[in-house]
């Protein structure tokens, strides 16, 4: 591979997943609406709210560290979709394997914290250490599961796990050899997300949206693109670790989709759990669950 | 309004307007089609109007058609609603709020008590006249308007913003001395916010000669840093703790 | 009790139900406003046509949202109770309560089914609206909220007031009306919405609203004070005045006007004679102007000049031909409309301000009119219409037909004369009803029956008489006959008379509104009676000016000719009252008033130019 | 379903002084007692009767005796019956006791009271300050505080200049009666 | 530095700081606030700040007609204005001595529980809401505009009816009426197992209301808690039941209650209480058209109307709990004295302020929807 062809693909890929993430939100939206009986947002709001944003005169910020948190946060992103292989383009994901992923996916959330934690909102403060006590609460099946799936198919790279999927047909992708693992799978990426009932450290009733409460103009675009990226990340990565990837973009494309809507459907039929909840359970079914997919999985 | 005529505004030519380049026109325009498209409304129920703005979000009359989405804080939203009569308690958290809401901004007058005290004309306790405190872009006629009448205002706003017609938040920075001063007239002299309106003003290069005046000198004067609020805690009834409050 | 048990943990698995809702059809409505229902309450409608600028919405509004609006070019009549006003709102304040609708006497606001207005600070002015019938885009989206009947917030109809009835009432003079109670007159005085159509309608402008408000508020002395304030005959008034108050009343609209009159002579009466004096003399000045006033006349226009003057300080002396005061309202108004003591009490409140009246001074004959020219600084004419016209039908010249007023002021002095069995009244006014009653009673008194007919040259729609007056007259037993045209007087070959003969009309009046009655003269009726009265108008007695001044003076088709302030073309010399403006109680005290205003004005300048 | 409310009441009457009881009809009692006896009363009428929800504290003033009323609405749930105990206590200096410790809502109301008409109450929780934090007049809800003078003096009537309204005074015409008239001719 | 980018106030790191819950908040019905001190995300004190929605209306309605009064109290509490409406005129008719019609009073009747239907819809929305849970609010919004609609045909106006006045009510119902309102709560009672399904029986919301903001018949006695939250705790009191106005006792209805005093012991009272009505409602349906007859006593013209001087308190069941007015009239055209006793005057201040004492952080806004407090009831 040419380092040319691999440069474009490292531009390619996150506007890609940039793309069609504005498309998962524009369909996160419409499953709100279908669901809430009415008709939703126009095809192109995603898009208008991140450029109002981004066309917002004022743009505060609450110190270098509020603009660096952001620029992790979405980098971290940017960065992560270059690790996840997609129909025709790989980019670095032989190279960097799912536990680069895993670690990359994380600085997001650290970005975040770091960001919001300047702004000395209250809310935002709460928020962010709810958020990390999410994470601590779905990594935790998480990591499980993609120990498992890492176990089952005796590799960490994406794109041999793709490969290997591909090769067996639709018995051969990850859900039909490890359904446990998948369901797991499934209250981890609900969690990863931060929906409905895991949805307790945005909560606006309580604390104002959490660690947006500070955040405008460019800032909260910039969390808005991350939406994006986030809604692709964690499809593609269900898909490519559980679905057999894609085989080509239509079926990709079909996949995530379909793979991103459960979690949506199920945020507008749940109300939020209380953080001790939401840990009581990520720990308890899915922890078992998965751990009993990875047993099976390893005998 | 009389007071606002007898000032004498010159136009400033606003940064949008002196661009030449046809590329930035375009942009310029993307941008107002998109914010007029993307309205983030501040949903502070300061008055009874509030009651019809849940139906006027939810199913049967879905904002969300027209781009328009409720946020919680004062700092995403780009619509300030105020549904109704404004307490003066209120009136101050108003434009505290919209102080910290992000430019451009767009305040949008509900019901009959925004515009001449309405219902609550004889009242020691609500402001009467809304556009003496803030700048407001659109009225909504009604005690209170309909949710298909507030939709209606929400596209006649549309219109206005993709035209570039609501600049209201502009006038806020030319004449803010003019504003200041009815503020300080029902709120008393030391009355002050934490934004810093005149420095905005000039950073947008929107300062003109109604910014600063003898009311933003009294406020100069009286200006006192920032401190915690002192709240008074009562539990049970009984027992009594002094904390601080962050705003 | 519940059917959901509060142990119920719920499942999880239940909200997945809602799954169908992907496959049903959104609720929501298209962006386009909805017409709103048939009772809505959107922006206000005004009928121009019907509204009469009373200004009830305004007083009712919560929000003090209506100001009313004068608009040049509509049509204005204080008579007829108009005004060229309409109401303006003020949406800055306007709540859509629609009690504006549910008040209005005339029932010309409503609300329409459009409710969407929307403007940017620059248009703020279109908050402030004048409702026409198109709403306020110039579109006309249907009715919503109307007055219907259960709204209405007035209460359109009058309280009863108690009478005698016929056969109580037709064998004596005693007053027919019983007047209200305490509670019926705040009641009835609750009725009023204060638009103040009475006063403009009022020759003399009787502060009507605030009497009516005084009484609803039980302070009777208040109301005294408001009434004296314009009609030092309010005993009078209360009674008998032709109340046009109660023609332009908004109340009257749509239902019965308030009972102005009957609340005035029920203020009148509840405070007693003493007090109405002391509140009578409030702002007598407390010094003599020095000037002498001669008055003519001692009926309400004379009196209320003189009331006027005497206030003024001024003295003034008022000469009459007949042993009391009062003019017509005494000698021409039946007891049992206008009692005796009623009337004196006025004229007592008027004299006790220092007023003199000469009684049986005939001017002319006592004393002659040059040399009260001489004496004083003024002189005013109140002569009154104390002379009957004729009919000048064959017969008329003879003995047994006479003048309604002659006889009504016999009747009133008490003189003696033969009550005729039966009678023929001609005429249709008020004057032709008192003498038809009184003579009801009379012949009740002496014989036990009685036998009246009466006609009139209109028809029963269009007869000058208050239409109580003619209903009551029925109930009394007299005969009414419309459209009947007097043709002669029947004498018998004894030289009796035995009736009047009449034919039956068939027009009054000619294309051009003339007096030119035709007949049909196939329809030709005798009706019998002793007596045949007349009673179609009366003139003014003028001998008394003399034949040089008679000259000198101007005269408009039979009466004098004065100025708009009620001066002659004699400099010295004024006329008011029934002699000048015809005849009607009110309009004679306006004209005492506006005389005696004038006199003032013409002394006080005569005064300064002496000081000069 | 309505008991009857006799027995305590007569056992009322023997104890307490100076009270005045008038039935309104089957549920509504009115007491009429001294400020001094109504601690007293609502001890007992809590402790004995079964009054034990505080419906509502009503202050009323009667600037012209120069008095303010006290009203204590008593709801029995056993009973079914409410008890209006009224008291009068002086204008001046306007101190009563609070009845907080028979009946906790009183609080509320009390402090509300306080704030909008001055009455201080020894005892009560809490006099600070809850609807009016921001307001520095005279305890509004006293009659000699004209609230529409308040505001007239504060604010200024909007001036509309809509077109129709220059049309129709240059023909001579315009507002003839304001909102503003129209109330001042009322006596 | 940008002008708007200013410094945040720094404070002293500690376990115990506060938080404000409003005035602009999502977390609160309506403008009001709530400031929570917090140890971690436990409350240990909480502060209710009234007075954003003051409007002095007890000042106001001195100086306004008593006819004039009918636009300003449904103002009072907008979620539920009818019995608001329906206090007062009662209040002024006791104190003319007035009879009402009785097709009147079923009117009223059939106004008070639509109101109620639609409070509760609203409510349970926005209790949805607080725990994140938006479909419901969609759902109960939109199903309240139905109501609306009614209430627009009947009144004129979907939200402020403005329909009762002294002596009966302002118009009779349009023709067909009732058929509309029998179709509608038809309608909403084919909604309620949706509701059950998505709402009422979800694990998720059970497991969330269930033991939040606890309190027991003791305590809501002592508060002086009324209505659906005192049934809630196990007392079986409704002021329709117990002091009956207007024709209630011809109704008949069900008081539900609960034992327990949390969260889901009121939102079930609650739900239970919207089936009851739709009970009475029907009832009123099928009784309107046997009641013929005037629906208002004439009162005198409005702008000359001396109400004699009394004194009187009216109470009503709103859908928050005992509603009550005091009037007092000098025998003028004006009410001399009016106080509003709103059932939030005691459950968004002294019962919220205790019950969230001890809460979680993200129970706070549950509580007080749970409530259902209304605070422009508490500040008028």
């Amino acid at each position: 591979m040419s380092i040319q062809i691999l440069l474009m693909e490292l531009v390619l890929m996150p506007l890609v997943a940039f793309v069609v993430g504005l498309f998962l939100v524009l369909m996160l939206r419409r499953i709100g609406a279908k669901l809430q009986r009415r008709v939703g947002p126009p095809m192109m709001q995603p898009l208008y709210d991140i450029v109002k944003l981004y066309g917002k005169k004022t743009q505060i910020s609450h110190g270098w560290m509020h603009d660096i948190g952001i620029i992790m946060a979405v980098g971290g992103y940017v960065a992560a979709e270059t690790l996840l292989p997609v129909p025709g383009m790989d980019g670095i994901a032989d190279k960097g394997g799912l536990v680069t992923l895993v670690y990359v996916m994380m600085i997001p959330s650290l970005g975040l914290a770091l960001g919001v934690g300047q702004c000395a909102n209250p809310n935002g403060s709460i928020g962010i250490a709810r958020a990390l006590t999410a994470m601590l609460a779905y990594d935790v099946p998480f990591v499980i599961v993609v120990f498992g799936v890492a176990w089952y198919f005796g590799t960490t790279n994406l794109v041999d796990i793709i490969a290997i999927q591909q090769a067996g047909g639709v018995a051969g992708w990850g859900a039909t050899a490890m359904p446990l693992l998948a369901i797991a799978g499934l209250f981890a990426l609900q969690g990863m997300l931060g929906k409905q009932p895991f949805e307790i450290y945005i909560a606006p009733a309580e604390i104002a949206t959490g660690p947006m409460v500070e955040m405008s103009g460019k800032y909260l675009g910039g969390l808005f693109v991350m939406q994006c990226f986030q809604l692709y990340t964690a499809g593609v990565l269900y898909v490519s670790l559980f679905l057999g990837g894609g085989e080509n973009w239509l079926f990709f494309l079909l996949k995530v989709f379909v793979v991103v809507a459960i979690p949506m459907t199920v945020a507008f039929l749940f109300p939020r759990y209380k953080t001790e909840q939401m840990i009581r359970l990520m720990w308890k079914w899915p922890v078992m669950i998965g751990l009993l997919g990875l047993a099976f999985v390893m005998h | 309004m009389k007071n606002m005529k007898e000032i004498d505004i010159p136009i400033e030519a606003s940064v949008e307007q002196s661009r030449t380049n046809p590329l930035a026109r375009v942009f310029d325009e993307l941008v107002r089609f998109c914010r007029s498209r993307s309205m983030f409304m501040l949903h502070y129920c300061t008055g009874c109007g509030a009651i019809e703005l849940p139906p006027a979000m939810t199913s049967r009359f879905d904002m969300e058609r027209l781009g328009i989405q409720p946020m919680v804080t004062p700092r995403q939203a780009d619509i300030l609603l105020i549904t109704g009569y404004v307490s003066i308690k209120t009136l101050k958290r108003v434009i505290l709020t919209y102080e910290q809401m992000g430019s451009p901004k767009y305040v949008i007058g509900i019901c009959s008590c925004t515009v001449n005290g309405g219902m609550y004309w004889q009242s020691y306790a609500t402001a009467k006249q809304l556009d003496q405190y803030l700048p407001v872009d659109l009225y909504i006629a009604g005690c209170m308007p309909r949710p298909e009448a507030v939709l209606e205002g929400m596209r006649k706003l549309m219109d206005r913003i993709r035209s570039g017609e609501a600049d209201g938040w502009k006038d806020y920075y030319r004449r803010y001395d003019w504003y200041l001063g009815n503020q300080q007239h029902l709120f008393g002299d030391d009355w002050q916010t934490p934004a810093d309106v005149i420095g905005e003003a000039s950073h947008y290069d929107l300062a003109g000669s109604g910014t600063e005046g003898e009311h933003t000198h009294l406020l100069q004067q009286c200006q006192k840093p920032l401190e915690p609020q002192q709240t008074f805690f009562q539990i049970g009834g009984s027992l009594e703790v002094k904390g601080e409050s962050h705003e | 009790m519940s059917d959901i048990d509060y142990k119920d943990k719920g499942s999880i698995l239940n909200p997945f139900k809602s799954l169908q809702f992907f496959a049903r059809k959104p609720v929501t409505e298209p962006l386009e406003p909805r017409l709103a229902s048939l009772s809505y309450r959107g922006f206000h409608i005004n009928d121009w046509e019907l509204c009469i600028g009373c200004s009830s919405c305004q007083k009712v509004c919560d929000n003090a949202a209506i100001s009313m609006i004068e608009i040049p070019g509509l049509p204005s009549d204080p008579v007829k109770g108009v005004r060229n006003q309409r109401p303006a709102i003020d949406y800055g304040r306007c709540c859509w309560c629609a009690l504006c609708v549910d008040i209005c006497p005339t029932g010309s606001i409503s609300l329409s089914r459009e409710y969407v207005h929307t403007c940017t600070q620059e248009e703020i002015d279109s908050y402030f609206i004048l409702p026409d019938p198109n709403g306020i885009h110039k579109k006309f989206y249907g009715y919503g909220w109307r007055k219907v009947a259960d709204s209405d917030l007035l209460n359109l109809e009058r309280g009863d007031m108690g009478e005698r009835s016929a056969d109580q009432r037709s064998d004596n003079f005693d007053e027919i009306v019983d007047g209200y109670s305490l509670e019926q007159a705040v009641a009835e005085a609750s009725r009023c919405v204060q638009c103040g159509m009475c006063h403009d309608a009022c020759p003399t402008h009787m502060h009507a609203p605030e009497y009516i408000r005084a009484i609803w508020q039980q302070d009777m002395e208040e109301a005294v004070r408001q009434i004296y304030r314009t009609n030092p005959f309010s005993h009078v008034c209360g009674r008998i005045c032709t109340h046009r108050c109660e023609t332009a009343c908004s109340i009257g609209r749509r239902g019965d006007p308030v009972a102005i009159r009957w609340l005035k002579r029920f203020a009148m009466d509840s405070v007693d004679h003493e007090t109405v004096k002391a509140i009578a003399a409030q702002g007598k000045v407390d010094y003599l102007s020095g000037k002498q006033i001669a008055i003519v006349g001692a009926g309400p226009a004379g009196l209320t000049a003189a009331f006027d003057l005497v206030k003024l300080g001024h003295q003034v002396t008022v000469y009459e031909a007949q042993a009391e005061a009062g003019g017509m309202t005494r000698y021409g108004i039946p007891e049992y409309r206008l009692p005796f003591d009623m009337l004196d009490q006025d004229v007592d409140v008027i004299t006790a301000m220092g007023v003199s009246i000469e009684y049986n001074t005939r001017i002319g004959v006592d004393i002659e009119l040059s040399k009260l020219q001489q004496n004083n600084d003024a002189v005013l004419l109140a002569l009154g219409l104390q002379l009957g016209r004729s009919t000048r039908i064959p017969g008329s010249e003879h003995r047994q037909v006479t003048k309604a007023v002659d006889l009504l002021r016999k009747i009133a002095a008490d003189e003696a004369f033969d009550v005729p069995r039966s009678v023929v009244v001609i005429g249709g006014g008020n004057v032709a009803m008192d003498i038809a009653r009184s003579l009801v009673r009379l012949q009740r008194q002496q014989y036990g029956e009685s036998r009246i007919t009466l006609t009139a040259l209109e028809d029963r729609d269009h007869f000058l008489a208050d239409p109580v007056e003619i209903e009551e007259s029925i109930e009394e037993g007299i005969e009414i006959l419309d459209s009947r045209g007097p043709q002669a007087c029947e004498i018998d070959e004894k030289g009796r008379l035995i009736g009047l003969r009449t034919w039956k009309v068939l027009s009054i009046f000619d294309e051009l509104h003339r007096f030119a009655p035709s007949y049909d003269e196939s329809d030709e009726q005798l009706h019998p009676g002793e007596m045949v009265i007349e009673a179609i108008g009366q003139m003014s007695d003028v001998s008394l000016l003399g034949d040089e001044l008679t000259e000198r003076l101007e005269w408009n088709r039979g009466r004098l000719q004065v100025d708009e302030a009620g001066r002659t073309s004699e400099a010295w010399l004024w006329a008011a009252g029934d002699c000048v403006n015809g005849p009607d109680v009110v309009h004679a005290v306006a004209d005492g008033h506006q005389v005696a205003a004038s006199i003032e004005a013409v002394l006080g300048r005569q005064e300064t130019d002496h000081e000069s | 379903m309505s008991k009857t409310v006799t027995p305590w009441l007569d056992n009322l009457l023997q104890e307490i002084e100076g009270i005045e009881i008038r039935r309104k009809d089957s549920r509504r009692v009115r007491i009429d007692i001294a400020a001094d006896s109504l601690p007293t009363l609502l001890e007992l009428l809590r402790g004995r009767a079964g009054y034990v929800h505080l419906s509502a504290i009503t202050c009323v003033d009667w600037i012209d005796e120069s008095q303010f009323e006290l009203v204590y609405q008593l709801w029995s749930y056993e009973s079914q019956s409410l008890v209006s105990a009224h008291i009068r206590i002086a204008r001046d200096p306007g101190v009563y006791v609070s009845v907080f410790d028979l009946y906790q809502p009183a609080a509320f109301f009390e402090r509300d009271i306080h704030e909008m008409f001055g009455v201080y109450f020894e005892g009560s929780p809490d006099m600070s300050k809850f609807i009016l934090t921001e307001w520095n007049g005279p305890p509004p809800m006293r009659k000699e505080f004209d609230a529409e003078a308040w505001v007239n003096e504060t604010f200024e009537r909007k001036e509309y200049q809509p077109d129709w309204l220059k049309e129709i005074t240059e023909q001579g015409g315009g507002i003839v009666k304001s909102p503003e008239e129209a109330r001042q001719k009322k006596p | 530095m940008r002008p708007e980018n200013y410094q945040a106030i720094s404070h002293p790191p500690s376990n115990e700081y506060e938080l404000n819950f409003g005035p602009n908040h999502p977390g609160i019905e309506g403008n009001y606030a709530l400031k929570v001190k917090l140890h971690g995300d436990v409350v240990v004190a909480a502060r209710a700040d009234g007075g954003y929605l003051h409007r002095g209306f007890e000042k106001l309605m001195e100086g306004r007609l008593w006819i004039q009064n009918i636009a300003l109290v449904p103002r009072i509490c907008v979620p539920d204005p009818v019995p608001m409406e329906v206090c007062y005129s009662m209040a002024v008719e006791a104190l003319n001595d007035m009879e009402v019609p009785e097709r009147a009073q079923w009117l009223r009747v059939l106004q008070l529980e639509l109101s109620r239907i639609a409070a509760h819809l609203f409510t349970f929305g926005g209790h949805a809401a607080t725990t994140g849970m938006y479909t419901t609010m969609y759902w109960g919004v939109a199903d309240r505009d139905q109501i609306l609609d009614l209430f627009e045909e009947w009144t004129g106006g979907r939200v402020y009816h403005i329909y009762n006045i002294p002596g009966g009510v302002r118009r009779d119902i349009p023709a067909g009426f009732l058929d509309r309102v029998s179709h509608t709560m038809d309608y909403i009672e084919s909604r309620l197992p949706d509701y059950d399904n998505l709402f009422f029986t979800n694990q998720v919301f059970v497991d969330r209301a269930r033991d939040t903001g606890p309190m027991n018949q003791q305590q809501a006695l002592e508060w002086g808690v009324t209505g659906p939250n005192l049934r809630a705790t196990g007392l079986a009191f409704d002021v329709r039941r117990d002091d009956p106005y207007l024709v209630y006792d011809q109704i008949d209805f069900d008081i539900p209650t609960e034992a327990p005093g949390d969260a889901w012991a009121r939102t079930l009272v609650r739900r239970q209480e919207l089936k009851q009505s739709i009970h009475i409602v029907r009832q009123v349906v099928e009784k309107l058209p046997s009641v013929s007859g005037p629906v208002r006593t004439q009162i005198p013209n409005p702008l000359a109307w001396n109400v004699p001087a009394g004194e009187t308190y009216t109470r009503v069941e709103s859908s928050k709990g005992e509603l009550g007015y005091y009037v007092v009239s000098d025998g003028g055209d004006k009410p001399y004295r009016v106080h509003i006793r709103g059932p939030s005057s005691m459950h968004a201040v002294q019962v919220l302020e205790q019950l969230a004492v001890g809460a979680r952080l993200e129970d706070v806004a549950q509580i007080m929807f749970s409530l259902d407090a209304c605070p422009p009831e508490v500040d008028r």
